[in-house]
Parts: structure tokens; sequence; C-alpha cells
């Protein structure tokens, strides 16, 4: 409580001067999170910006409803929203070739943002060497979380797995003693990630980028580690029940807050779910990152602004911009959400066990790789989605074949 | 006909009871098939009535009885926890104002919607069956082909145009694209309704008169009962069930009532909460159901008085 | 010949149905037309390389999951069409057994009220293996039975289907009671004095005088099966894998996951293809068959 | 004053001519059957005057207005139609009124004329109700109200008494006699009721295929038919039409039928001169025979003829005979048909001075 009002103080505080002159104005605000701790962490934001006199006008259309079309649809239905949450660097470039771009460098450089901003950070909101999202959170696409009371009890020491094979080794003893030894969901989101995290994990940042970077190399689909990454991804996928077919990822990381699973490999964005149940960090629930992993995929989830607006609006779109990279907004923001800030110099406090774990990751510039979303071709990118979705979906299925169908897709759409 | 026929029966059975004390006759009896008959109406009807079945005792329940896994079980502690929280404080997005905000979304789609385009079918539906227009063969084969055409062929255009003429992401916008994709559809039924008005009725009225819209309103108009009534419940269900065209033009002031159920539904608060989904979909089901109890006898009269057919 | 209102009026009130089908229908399938021969990404791009205007259309049928979507169009339509079966044995049962009747009607007609999702919502919840039917099942000891459908490749599409004949059948029950209603009542005195089996009545009489039912029927059917769209994303979201994509799905995902507008578009023209496939001899079997009477009339 | 005239009407429907360069024109105060079989054409020529179907060629005058392209409510008619085509939705009053309330009359106008008409048809107590609780022969008089409220020149009547029963049938016909006798508006009526045209007509055109055959007095039409399909289609039991050839022999005009029988014509009205040997069709109406086996005395031809069969209509009797293999009709006493056996042969005479001829060639009357 006395966090947040800290946090609205010192906003109020920091940019009250410069906003008592601008007008109130009426934000848009598009996004896809809609799980309570996305939805707390996105009101700490509003708390911020109604702090400036501006107001918040919701419109949130969650992931897999199969509408995802929409942040184009408002586009050309000419109603695009002033902030949106989007990665995607086309749809950034597009914008700009409509004149609504809204660069941001320049502003960034002013506020000195960018010198504290992590690396893989910086290098995400830049589309084309101009910044133009605005990051929000700071996430790891593959991390295990695993409860401890399950993991003593099946007396199991996931810290000590140095590999995959460790750790599927350690799968009878669990299921003998009566729990799921990993957690998933079936459906095309979890195991796209679980892919990409995977393939950084098992085939390294090399050949991550070959495949999901923004210039692709197919020779890569051919290296023995990428089918390797596959192989793995069908461990897991036998372990997948009918229970978990469509089954969202916060559902999911219940099973093993609940105690019927022991572990989740999924994004760090469980953490939410953790903190909402009431569990603690380092005391009812672990997070490390892939036995083994030779690198982690770093999603920096950001903001866009409108451009080709009017001066008061665009001021507006930048309050906000300002609420959402302010250390101690970060701070709160990272608290509910799960995530970890995206600023170095966010306070301290604000940092449980499983984000100085991500932050001491992010340490070694070598070891991260990018999202996706941030970089490869949507199409590409989604034919992907599809060939893994369908070889999880598909116990007979071969490696082969799914190689086979992605050079095909590559030559379809890259090609 | 059919009415006096019920009547008839009506009253003969009347007579019937009247005099079984003192004419004690053969009752009608219950034939062995008529029993197998029933028997296996009453299976189907079960099979219909299951889901809904399931859905109202869910919604009442305890999330705690609903983890015991008794699915046709009644609630032990009947809770209308849900109900509230589904109508005053579901999430969708960062707004927490429960369904109704959509309720009254889908309300305010739903009028607009029906007027324009009923309007525009009936009046069409009128003019292509009863007068005589050159081009209105070719018109009405372009039509057919229209009532056929998928959504999606003509889902990208029609943004840009609801763009252009300012409505998109308005209730109007969305009332607007309603009437528009179901007037083909419409505009043929209400046509095959209207073929069946006699001719020399129509002759008639030109004689008497020649105004197409005083006929319209005066004559026409009062003879349209039973396809009013089926194309109501139609189009009711239709505008008030739709998805996709709600979350696609409503922008961000107009997303109908089922949208903020898919949000409902996919938003989940750690386990999912069944109740307060089952809740949530009965609320969104309810306009449409109450209407289907209410008026669906007239609704099968009304296709049997020849409101759709080949 | 003189300029008469009765004659101009008419044609003053087909305008506005005539421009909305000129501008929203012809120019709209157009325009989706012409993207599809373009490289449109998430954005229209108006300019064709004609060297490979038919790109999309080629890679439309290299791509499994499109022919994943026919397959299962016509699983689809086959399956859904047991809900015309369906719906013709209650209104014929209905029919002739008049006891309950508006009961059972009721009770046949009230899915059609639902909305997909709703509808969704509560088969997704009972096929649920860990709370729904499968548990029940279980519960009662018949342990052996599998009624989690949804999440197997090969069963998805049964689900799909088992809940939208559901929805749909009374709809077409209520089409054949009118249908029914409409046969002159002496057919079944008649029959009753030749001694005909009630069977080989329906078979044989009554179905071939209810053909013009049946065939609308049939077209709303395969209308609602080319149409589907919500019903997949409340039941499956298109998985397990791609099992149960259909057109409509395949072409929304191509424009929203994929961002691909001109492969969106080349779907939807394909669509609009299928459709005109099943349908044009239909439609010309209609307009024939209304010239036919028309011409019996005179 | 209304006269009526179709000149030179010409109506196709894409290829197919049904009306070609038709010509008639009545006077005030007549009242004109349009007869004829199904598909004639006759139909389509009222609808024409009422301005329901447009005409391809040729013009319509009504009294001195050319009315060939106006709406139909501005033509001064009234229709009554076959199925009544009452509005089911309103009551009486509301049928009758319809017509009206667009012409802007004044209120009290209106219901003076309602008042009027309703008294004049006797539907006064039916005023409130709706044409579906009425009775065939009450809905009539409401579609045949509807049109006297309009207080037009000309009335059309198209089929109107076909769909009542028989007994209603003549009392409509009285009805509608009777009320052009009180009020002499200018009447064209469809039918394909011969009895209906020959009681109600002054003037009776009879058309077949588009083409109007005989236009003329119910009288003429009867007895003087201008050709053989007039011939045939009107009377009932159907005039006897057979082939014969003429002779001029002995100063005696006679026609010899195939088996050699001789009927005396030499007092038919020729219309122009005969020639001996000419092949004619002689028509030979059943109620121009005398009496079988009664005398034949004066009787222009003698026909000795086995009984096929004689039917009883109440007052009438019919009998049929064989006369060169194929029956003739004749009309006869009720009482002698009861004793008339199959198969017995009897002689019977035919009036002279009554026979029709007509060209074998042509169809025409000679």
């Amino acid at each position: 409580m006395s966090r947040k009002l800290l946090t609205g103080l010192a906003a109020g505080l920091m940019l009250g001067t410069a906003s008592t002159g601008a007008m109130a104005t009426d934000l848009v605000i598009y996004h896809s999170w809609s799980a309570p701790p996305e939805v707390a962490a996105l009101n700490v934001l509003r708390a911020g910006l109604e702090e400036k006199g501006h107001s918040w006008t919701d419109i949130a259309i969650p992931h897999d409803t199969g509408s995802n079309v929409n942040l184009m649809s408002l586009v050309t239905g000419g109603q695009p929203p002033n902030v949106f949450m989007e990665s995607n660097p086309g749809v950034y470039r597009d914008l700009a070739g409509m004149g609504l771009g809204l660069p941001l460098t320049q502003w960034f450089e002013e506020n000195n943002v960018v010198e504290n901003l992590p690396t893989s950070v910086a290098a995400a909101i830049s589309v084309d060497g101009e910044i133009v999202k605005v990051p929000t959170a700071l996430h790891i696409d593959g991390m295990v979380y695993y409860n401890m009371e399950v993991a003593e009890a099946a007396g199991v020491d996931p810290t000590a797995w140095t590999s995959f094979e460790d750790m599927f080794a350690d799968f009878e003893t669990i299921r003998a003693a009566g729990y799921d030894p990993v957690a998933v969901g079936s459906q095309p989101f979890q195991v796209g990630y679980l892919m990409h995290a995977l393939t950084a994990a098992v085939a390294g940042p090399d050949v991550y980028s070959a495949i999901y970077g923004s210039e692709v190399d197919p020779a890569a689909l051919d290296d023995p580690a990428f089918r390797q990454t596959l192989e793995t991804l069908r461990l897991f996928a036998n372990e997948a029940g009918p229970a978990a077919q469509n089954r969202p990822w916060n559902e999911t990381t219940n099973e093993v807050i609940s105690g019927r699973a022991l572990m989740q490999v999924h994004g760090d964005w469980m953490k939410g779910e953790w903190l909402a149940a009431d569990k603690v960090p380092g005391t009812d629930f672990g997070c490390m990152q892939i036995p083994g992993g030779k690198a982690v995929v770093v999603t920096v989830d950001a903001w866009g602004l409108l451009g080709g607006v009017p001066e008061d609006v665009q001021q507006a779109e930048l309050d906000f911009a300002s609420v959402v990279v302010d250390p101690e907004v970060q701070g709160a923001f990272a608290a509910e959400k799960g995530s970890t800030p995206v600023r170095l110099d966010a306070p301290a406090d604000s940092l449980d066990a499983c984000s100085q774990e991500v932050l001491e990751i992010l340490g070694d510039p070598a070891h991260q790789v990018q999202n996706p979303h941030n970089t490869a071709d949507a199409d590409w990118q989604d034919s992907i989605w599809d060939v893994v979705f369908n070889f999880w979906s598909d116990p007979n299925m071969t490696v082969d074949d799914a190689i086979a169908q992605m050079k095909e897709n590559y030559d379809t759409i890259l090609g | 006909m059919s009415e006096l026929t019920v009547a008839q029966r009506a009253a003969g059975a009347e007579i019937a009871i009247d005099r079984a004390p003192y004419f004690p006759r053969r009752k009608k009896m219950i034939t062995g098939r008529s029993i197998a008959v029933l028997v296996f109406l009453s299976i189907c009807a079960l099979f219909f009535a299951v889901p809904l079945y399931v859905v109202v005792v869910t919604s009442f329940k305890t999330m705690a009885q609903i983890r015991e896994g008794a699915i046709f079980a009644p609630p032990s502690m009947w809770t209308l926890e849900a109900w509230d929280y589904a109508w005053n404080q579901a999430c969708s997005g960062i707004n927490c104002n429960g369904l109704k905000v959509g309720f009254w979304n889908s309300v305010a789609i739903l009028f607009p919607s029906l007027v324009l385009s009923i309007a525009l079918s009936m009046v069409t539906g009128y003019a292509l069956a009863l007068w005589n227009v050159r081009w209105a063969g070719p018109f009405l084969f372009l039509l057919f082909i229209c009532a056929f055409v998928p959504f999606q062929i003509i889902m990208f255009p029609l943004i840009s145009m609801t763009s252009t003429l300012k409505v998109y992401g308005s209730i109007w916008g969305v009332a607007l694209v309603h009437s528009v994709l179901s007037m083909p559809v419409l505009t043929l039924i209400f046509r095959n309704y209207y073929k069946d008005v006699p001719q020399e009725i129509l002759s008639a009225a030109i004689m008497d008169s020649g105004s197409f819209w005083r006929i319209f309103f005066e004559i026409i108009v009062p003879m349209s009962g039973n396809i009013l009534i089926v194309i109501l419940i139609l189009q009711i269900t239709s505008v008030w069930n739709d998805y996709l065209i709600g979350v696609t033009f409503g922008g961000f002031n107009a997303q109908p009532m089922t949208v903020n159920l898919a949000n409902l539904i996919t938003i989940s608060t750690g386990t999912v909460a069944y109740n307060q989904n089952m809740a949530a979909a009965l609320l969104t089901a309810i306009p449409p159901l109450v209407i289907y109890f209410l008026v669906g006898k007239l609704f099968v009269q009304g296709i049997t008085a020849g409101a759709i057919k080949g | 010949m003189a300029l008469r209102w009765s004659r101009l009026s008419p044609q003053l009130a087909l305008t506005p149905a005539l421009a909305v089908t000129a501008v929203a229908f012809v120019g709209a399938i157009g325009w989706t037309i012409y993207l599809s021969f373009t490289r449109s990404r998430r954005l229209p791009e108006y300019t064709i390389d004609w060297s490979e205007w038919g790109r999309q259309y080629s890679r439309l049928f290299r791509d499994d999951a499109w022919m994943i979507s026919l397959r299962n169009l016509i699983t689809l339509g086959l399956g859904s069409a047991l809900a015309i079966v369906f719906g013709f044995v209650l209104a014929a049962m209905i029919d002739k057994e008049k006891r309950g009747e508006s009961l059972f009607r009721t009770v046949f007609l009230y899915p059609l009220a639902v909305s997909l999702i709703v509808t969704g919502a509560a088969w997704r919840w009972m096929f649920n293996p860990d709370m729904g039917i499968e548990n029940f099942l279980h519960q009662i000891g018949l342990t052996g039975l599998n009624f989690s459908w949804l999440a197997h490749a090969d069963t998805a599409m049964y689900g799909i289907i088992l809940a939208s004949v559901w929805q749909s059948s009374g709809f077409y029950m209520a089409l054949m009671l009118a249908g029914l209603k409409s046969i002159n009542s002496e057919i079944w005195s008649a029959a009753k004095l030749d001694g005909v089996p009630l069977w080989r009545l329906y078979i044989e009489i009554v179905i071939p005088m209810m053909k013009f039912t049946f065939i609308t029927c049939a077209i709303l059917l395969s209308l609602g099966v080319i149409k589907a769209y919500d019903v997949i994303v409340a039941m499956t979201n298109g998985g397990p894998g791609q099992s149960t994509y259909v057109p409509a799905y395949f072409t929304i995902q191509a424009l929203s996951s994929s961002g691909n507008l001109g492969y969106a578009s080349a779907a939807a023209v394909m669509m609009l293809v299928i459709t005109a496939v099943v349908f044009l001899p239909l439609v010309l079997l209609t307009a024939w068959q209304q010239r036919r009477r028309a011409e019996a009339v005179k | 004053m209304p006269r009526v005239s179709f000149e030179h009407i010409t109506k196709t429907y894409g290829h197919l001519t049904v009306l070609d360069d038709l010509n008639l024109a009545i006077e005030d105060g007549d009242f004109l059957v349009l007869l004829g079989p199904s598909g004639c054409g006759k139909t389509t020529l009222l609808n024409l005057l009422a301005g329901l179907l447009d005409v391809t060629d040729g013009r319509i005058v009504i009294g001195d207005r050319d009315v060939t392209d106006l709406d139909p409510k501005d033509r001064g008619l009234a229709m009554v139609f076959q199925s009544y085509a009452l509005y089911p939705t309103k009551t009486v009053r509301g049928n009758l009124k319809f017509g009206l309330v667009s012409s802007k009359l004044p209120a009290d106008e209106i219901e003076r004329r309602v008042a009027w008409a309703a008294k004049l048809l006797q539907i006064e107590p039916l005023l409130d109700r709706k044409p579906a609780q009425l009775s065939g022969g009450q809905r009539q008089r409401v579609a045949i109200g509807r049109a006297l409220v309009k207080n037009v020149g000309v009335f059309l009547f198209d089929e109107p008494l076909s769909n009542l029963d028989a007994k209603l049938r003549t009392e409509m016909r009285m009805e509608i006699k009777r009320l052009h006798d009180e009020l002499n508006h200018t009447v064209v009526y469809v039918t394909h009721d011969q009895i209906e045209a020959m009681t109600m007509a002054t003037k009776i055109a009879v058309m077949n295929a588009g083409v109007i055959q005989q236009f003329g007095t119910p009288d003429e039409i009867y007895e003087r038919p201008a050709n053989l399909f007039v011939a045939g289609f009107i009377g009932s039991p159907a005039m006897n039409l057979r082939k014969a050839k003429l002779s001029l022999a002995n100063g005696r005009t006679e026609a010899i039928f195939g088996s050699g029988i001789r009927l005396d014509v030499s007092d038919y009205d020729f219309s122009a001169r005969p020639e001996d040997g000419a092949e004619i069709i002689a028509g030979l109406r059943p109620e121009h025979f005398g009496t079988p086996d009664g005398s034949v005395e004066g009787a222009a031809g003698v026909f000795n003829v086995p009984v096929q069969y004689a039917e009883r209509t109440g007052p009438d009797a019919s009998a049929y005979f064989r006369f060169e293999d194929e029956l003739l009709a004749l009309r006869i006493d009720p009482a002698i048909a009861s004793a008339l056996a199959p198969g017995q042969a009897v002689s019977v005479g035919f009036l002279r001075g009554k026979a029709n001829l007509f060209d074998a060639r042509t169809g025409q009357r000679m």
C-alpha cells in the first residue's frame, strides 16, 4: 500500500510541474493482457497516468480469442489507439509508412532513460535504428518454476540438474511419488514459446538467430542441435495428457501451485500467478533457467505510441511513456506482474529472488537472445508455431517431417 | 386451418369428458408404438436439455463443490455469488464492471440493427415480389449469390468502408454491418413470403390507391405478422449472439456482450472459475432464451405459414 | 412510354438495397479478389507482380493446414447433415405423436437461441476430462469410457460435430415440422386404408413430397458449415495442432496471426469458390424448379 | 360519357403474341361480357383495360380520354376480382374505404358512400367484420361494394362468380344484373360461363385464341353464330355439327349427309350465292328437333337413328342418338326420355328454317 502511495507521489512530483499546463487527455490504450496479475500491473500504470491528469480508456482483446486482427482493424478502421502493446517491428514500419509512427530516440535521450536499460532491452525497443517502443516489462521466455514442497516430497532437487538428461532421468522418481513431473498446456502459444526457449537453450544463440532472427538462414534447420531441440520438445509433448488440451498457461501454472505437478517450463510471468496465490519465491517455489541452457530468450513487453496526433495528445502519450519508464513505477509494476523491471536502477526492494536470478542471467550479453516477435517476420514466425504445434499434437509426426515442413514454409514465405 | 382442427379436437375432448361417467367408452389406448416414440423423444429431450442443466446448476455452485467433479449433482448450497460477479465485477481488460457494460452495448446494437435490416429487406422483398420491375430477376439472382458470400471475403473491405463512413467502432457501425450482411437472406425470405400474397389483392390495391408506399403500409405490413415473428427471432438471435462482427467492428466503445463473455472465459483467475463462466454464459444467453421460450410456438407457426421455403 | 410514378417508386425503393449490394458485396468481393493477387501483409498494397500473381494461391495449395481445413469442411458437412436427419426424425415423431408437442418442440429448439460462444463454453466444460462427463462416467464405474474427444486430433472434430448438431437440430426440426404440416392430411388416411406400413409411407411418399424442405435445409446447412467459425473458436481454437481448422478459421488466422492480408484474401476467395461449387448447382436447380412451377401455373 | 373502346390492341410477351390488332368498342351503359375458354385472352384484355398490364401497341379510350398510359387508379374504373381480393387485415368498412381515402374525398362523403353501398348490398351488419369471418357470398358482395363506392362510370368483373356454389351463383347473377339495371353503369365482365353471358350481357364478345370471334347481342350470338367456334361454344348440349354437301337440284337447296339423309335448307338466308356440291358443315341445335317417333310433318329432314342413351336433368332431358359414327344430341321431353330404350331406332324430324350452315373450308357462316 505504502509502496503504491510512494509511487504515485514520486510520479506526481517528478512530472507534476511539466503537466500542470497540459490539458487533460483521454488516451485509448490497447493491450492483450487479461490474467489478474497482468491487470493489476496495468492498474499501476493507470494510477500513474491519472496522477498526470489524463484518463485511460481501455481496450483489451485477450490472446487466442481469434481476433488479434484487432489492432490493424482499428488502424484501418480509422480508430487507432493512442498507446498499444506491440512488439512486431513490421507493425511499426507500417505505422511509420502511414504517417502514424512516433520516433522516440530523442525523447529517450533527453530523459536519460537509455543508459539505465539493460542491453537486451535497449536492443528490443529499436526498429531500424530508431527507438519506437516504450519498454514496460522484462521476461525470460523459458524458466523452470517448481513447487519446492513437491520437490521435497518426491525427493528430487531441481537445482542439481545440469542438463535435460538429468531432469528427465528424475521423472520416474517423481511419477512414482504420485506427481506429474511437468505441467504443460497444449496451446499454440505455450508450445510456440516453449519451442523457441528450447531452441535457445539446447541449440544455442547462433542457431536460434538463424531461425528466429530478422535474417533467416534455412541451413540452420538442418543443424543437428535443432533436431535435438525438436526431440526434446517431443519429450515434453509426451507429458501432455488430455487435460492439457487448450489449457491456458495460468491454469497450467496452477497445476504446479496446487501441488499436482512438480514444475512448469514457461515464461517467467508465471511468477504473477504464484504471487497472487500468496506464495513466496525461494520458500514456496523455486525458479531457475533451463538446466544446461546455452542461452535464454528475453521478452520485452513494450508499448507503441501513435504519431501524427495533435500536440496535446502527443504530450499525453509521452506522459504515459514517462510513467512507464519511471523507476518507481517499474518496481511496482514488476512486483504486480511478476516481471523484472526494465530499468537497472529500479528500487532494489522490488526485486525478489527470481528477479535477482533474472538480472544475474542478463549480466552476460552473449547468453541472451530476443523474443522472435521483436525480430522475426510474423508470417514465418507463425508458420513455425503451426509446425511445432502439429508436431506436438501428433505423436506420429517425425522430426524429419517437421523440418521438411519448415523448409517448405521458408521457401514459400521468405524464399 | 390447423387452428380449426385443434379447436375441434379440443371441443371433442371436452364432450368426451362430459359424457364419460354416463357412457363409459373405450379410451384411446396408448399403443406400444406411442410409448416407444415418447420414450425416444424423451431421451432426445434429455440430450438437448443436459447442457443447459449442467450450465445452470454449475452457475449456482461454489467452486469447492465443482472441484469434487460431480457434474450432474445439484448445488449443495445455492449461491448467487457467481452471478453477481459475472454481472457486476467480471473484468474485461482493466475494467471490472462486469458483463452489464456489454449487455447494454448489445441492447444498443440490437435495436438499430433490427430496424435497419428489417426495414431495408422488407421493402426490398416487397418490391421484388409484388411489383413489376424489369431488372428484378437479375437483382434477385445477385442477392441469392450474396446470401452465400462468407463474411471473411468482405471483412477487410468493410472495415475500410465503415471507416470512410466514420462509423467504425461505434454502435451504429456494428448495427450497419449487421444490417448489410443480413440483407440478402432476409430479403429473400421476405420476397418468398410476399410472393404468396395473391396477385389479385395487389391488383385491387393498385386500382384503389396505386401508391407503392400506401399499399405497403396499409395492406402488406399488416399481413406480415407471421413472417415478422420469424425474422425478428432469427435476427435477434443472430445479432445478439454474434461475436465476430462485434469484435471486428466494435472498436473500443461498442463491443457487444459476447466479446465480454469470451474475454471473461479466457481470463482466468488461476483456476478457472467455472461457476462464473457458466453464470456469464447464462447471462449472455438469457435474452434470446426468454424470447424462444415465449414465442417459440409462433416461430414454428410462422415457418409453417410459409416464412421459409425453397 | 410516359413516366409513371407507379413504375418509378418500386425502382426507387430498390435503390438502397441495390447500392448496398453493389458496394458492400460486389465491390468488396472485387477488392478482396484484387488483394489476393498482391503481396499485402498487414496493410493492403496495391501493386501486383504479374510474374507471380498466383503465389498466394499456390502457397495455399501447398499448405497442409489448408488441406486439413478442406478435409474438415467435408467432415463437418457430412457430420452436421446428421442434424437434418435427426431434425426430420424428431419432427416426424412430434407430428405423429401429438402428446407433449409444445414441450418437446421448445426443448429441441432452445439451443438455437444460445450463441456458439456460450455453447462452446458449456460443451468444453462437459468434455473436460477432470470435471466433465468423463469424470462422471468414471465415478459411476464406467472407467473404460473415454469422453475427452477434444483432446485428441482424431476425435476433436467429432466433438465439434456433436455440439453443432446439438445446436442446429431444433431449427431443422422446425422446418421439417412446417413441411410435414403442409402435407395433405388425406395421405395418412389413404395409407391407413391401403394398409401401407408407416415407414414405407415416409420413405416412398412423404420424403419425396418434402424434397424442397430438404433442399432448403441442405442449403442452410451448407451455408452454416462453410461459415463455421464461432464454434471452432469456442470449442478448440483450431487445435489440437491444426486438426480442427476449417476454411473460415484458417482465413481469420492468416489475417490475424500471420498478418498476411494477401494470403488471407486468397483463402477467402477460395471459400467463395467452394461456395460457388457447392451452391451453383443448387441455385440453378431452384431457379429451374421455380420456372417449371411458374409454367405449370400458367 | 364512358364509352369504352379498344383500338388496334396488340399484346405480346416476348415472342408470344396474346392479342393481335384487336378492335372493340361498347357504348355507355352496355353490359359487355367477354366470353371464351380459358387462355383465350379475355382476362388479358380486361387487365389491359384496368391498366394492370401495359399494351404493347394500340390505344384504349374511355369516354373521350386516352387512358393507355394512365395509372390504374386514374382511369376511372372499379374492378371485382375472381378471388374477391379483399384486404384480409382490414374490416369490411376498411376495405370499402381504402380506395376512397387516397382520392382525398371529404370524410362525410366517404361515410355516405359506404353507407349507401352497404345498404344497397345488404351488408350493413357485416361492416366491422374481417373478410375471414365472411361467407363466400358475403365476400362477393363486399368486393362488389368496394367497386361501387368508387362511383366510377366503368365496372370490371373478372369471373366474379366462379368461386361460388351453383345456388349462390344464380343469386349473385341476379344481383349483379339488378345493380346494372338500377345504376346503369358500363360493365365489362369476363367469364367462361355462357349462362352468365346469356343472362346478363347486353353485348357479348366471344373470344378465342386472342381474336374476337363474334361481337353482338346475346340473341345474335345464339341465333346466328358467326363461325364454327361460336356455334360450338354457345349452347348446351352443344350444337350438332355435321359434314354435308350442298345440292342445288330441283329448285331446292339441300344439305346431304354422308349416309344420304337430306335436309332441306331452301329457306336459308345465304350471305353469298351457294354453289352446288360445296362442302359444308351443318349446325343443328338439339332443341330444334321434333319429338322422337312423333309427327315429321313439315320437317326439313328426317333422321332414322338408334338411341345410344338418354339423360334427365330434372325439368329437362337430352337424348343421344347414333348418327354416322357420332352422337347426335337432342333436347326432348323428360317423359319421353324414360321411354327410350338403348338400341331402339326412332325417326325424328328437324324443324324447318332452324339450320345453321358453315363453309367447311373457312368455318365461317354461309
